[in-house]
């Protein structure tokens, strides 16, 4: 017990400084703390104490260039941050579009619109990007230089890829019926249906469908 | 808040004088009932003690004092000292069983009016002198502040993400129609077949008997079709003459 | 040692809502301390824990009203008493209608205003909501829907109660009848003597008097 080491402050002199700098709006010096709890105080003795109190506490004491202040511990920082996890789907370009750079990474936006036989918005590779799935992957060496994207190990993770070897490949897809045009169809007449207006034969994709 | 005057630090002023009069200064009271708790306190017993004949005197001595000062008194100030005139008769006055409520009800109401009034006035004052958030007691003046980081959690999963990729395959791809392998007699077959049957029949033949033995109605109904264009061929180069006596009948062949 | 006597939570789940409870810029409920910390913490553990730990410290834990927040010890007050006149001095009208809310909530306007003997004028109200204190507390089901007023857990934080049960004297005043419900009608035949009006002639209380 650190305590122990430094003089030993009345109780009431501890208690004194304490609510004065946990009150205070800024750091106070010895001095700012002289003008609460008086001159007749010990307030260095009273701060090392509170110091040493407080020095495995969920917040500290603390001195910065002569100036005490209470601050909540580090490593506790990522507490005091609630995240706020809502629930989402991505929307059909979304999801396109990743699966495009996932099997033609690097690709560039022009031939992920190529791919796709549509634009897409300015909006759908930032919320790739935002979900950490997708990050830039250099400039091509062509004209234009074209910005290429490549998927993340974020993405593998979320995906449960091992690698990106792991995606099925074109005659898995065949095999599994993913490439039939009828289900194409049977699909296209889902989301009539349904709440996605991204439809492919738009001019570009709409992100708030 | 502008003009009020009655603050906090004033709220036991205006105390009770020693003499059962008080100033005559209408502009202290919040009305009757305000007026009334105050003179009763003058009576320094218990507020269910107090005489309220007494009380009534009080109040009608002070409005007098205040009418004698020609101070304009508010309506309801006299409409008070006219209701408590009127239960003092009823309290002098023998008992009128008649009338109800009694006097003696009214008096305890009125009692317990001022009785409630001054519990809220006490209770006010003990409020105000608790320890008061802000002035007596504080709260951390810097806090860091808690934060809500929205983040979005995504529901995609792989069979999305390929089942997308099968779409836009299934877009791009060029359409590859491939019709199965279906057992038919062609045109050149069936030509081929008819002629070397009809030879130089010169007998009017039903065109079934042309038809090649099989046990698959498709290619039955392929080489009827078949053999029924390469008859319409071979009439056409003169090499058989046809013959149908009517509509749906059966169609007979013979060699030209 | 007080600490003995409850279930002990970890250091770091103590720490945690500490740490939670000094960075909150307002008292803060179990509920909103879980959305930080997480489920898995005994957050009523560690609250009983930290309230027994800074019980005679110069910042105590307190309940109010269900949420909890630091202060500075009451005993402290002559240090930490702001030399700044208070900004805001609640009129007689002011203290005694927040006393009545207090007492009697829900109360409508036209029981305040029996039990006070005059018209409640314009801005007692206002000033008390405006503080934070008071609330619309719907109408009640009576003819006329009058509307209802209750005080806010502010009022608790800002009079130190923790719940109104604490309120001062609430026990005997109910036990002597004084809270009951104010009989308007019989006590408007008192003052008016069969007038039809429910208080005495006034225009309003004139609290500039």
């Amino acid at each position: 017990m650190t305590e122990m080491m430094i003089p030993d402050p009345t109780q009431d002199d501890t208690r004194a400084v304490e609510a004065t700098l946990f009150a205070a709006t800024e750091p106070l010096s010895v001095q700012d703390i002289a003008a609460y709890v008086g001159p007749d105080v010990d307030i260095k003795a009273a701060l090392q104490s509170l110091a040493a109190l407080y020095a495995n506490r969920g917040i500290n004491l603390v001195d910065r260039g002569g100036k005490w202040h209470f601050q909540t511990a580090g490593d506790l920082a990522h507490i005091l941050r609630r995240e706020r996890e809502e629930s989402r789907k991505l929307s059909r370009a979304g999801i396109e579009t990743l699966a495009i750079i996932a099997y033609h990474e690097p690709v560039s936006r022009a031939e992920i619109e190529s791919i796709r036989g549509v634009q897409i918005s300015k909006g759908t590779l930032d919320v790739l990007m935002e979900a950490g799935w997708v990050r830039p992957a250099g400039r091509r060496e062509t004209p234009g230089r074209p910005l290429t994207f490549a998927t993340t190990p974020a993405f593998l993770a979320h995906f449960g890829l091992e690698n990106r070897r792991d995606l099925p490949g074109i005659d898995d897809l065949r095999a599994a019926g993913l490439l039939d045009p009828v289900d194409l169809a049977f699909d296209a007449l889902d989301l009539q249906g349904g709440d996605d207006q991204d439809t492919p034969d738009l001019e570009s994709d709409d992100e708030s469908a | 808040m502008s003009g009020e005057q009655l603050v906090l630090d004033s709220f036991e002023a205006p105390s009770p004088v020693e003499d059962d009069r008080l100033t005559v200064d209408l502009g202290s009271w919040e009305g009757p009932l305000d007026l009334l708790l105050t003179l009763a306190r003058t009576q320094k017993v218990d507020l269910r003690e107090m005489s309220i004949l007494a009380l009534v005197d009080q109040y009608l001595a002070y409005i007098n004092d205040a009418r004698t000062l020609k101070l304009e008194i508010a309506a309801d100030y006299l409409v008070m000292a006219a209701w408590l005139a009127y239960l003092k008769s009823g309290l002098l006055l023998p008992k009128d069983p008649e009338i109800e409520p009694s006097p003696e009800e009214l008096a305890l109401r009125l009692q317990l009016r001022l009785e409630r009034l001054n519990a809220m006035r006490e209770a006010g004052a003990r409020l105000m002198a608790r320890d008061r958030l802000g002035r007596d007691v504080f709260a951390r003046g810097a806090p860091e502040g808690l934060r809500v980081v929205r983040k979005a959690k995504w529901d995609s999963g792989l069979f999305d993400l390929i089942q997308a990729y099968g779409h836009i395959k299934a877009r791009a791809e060029p359409p590859l129609h491939i019709v199965h392998q279906r057992n038919v007699l062609t045109l050149e077959e069936a030509i081929d077949r008819v002629s070397r049957l009809v030879g130089s029949m010169v007998e009017w033949t039903v065109i079934h008997r042309f038809l090649p033995e099989s046990d698959d109605p498709q290619f039955r109904k392929s080489a009827l079709a078949s053999s029924f264009v390469a008859t319409l061929e071979l009439a056409r180069q003169g090499k058989v003459a046809l013959r149908q006596d009517d509509a749906f009948a059966p169609l007979y062949v013979r060699a030209a």
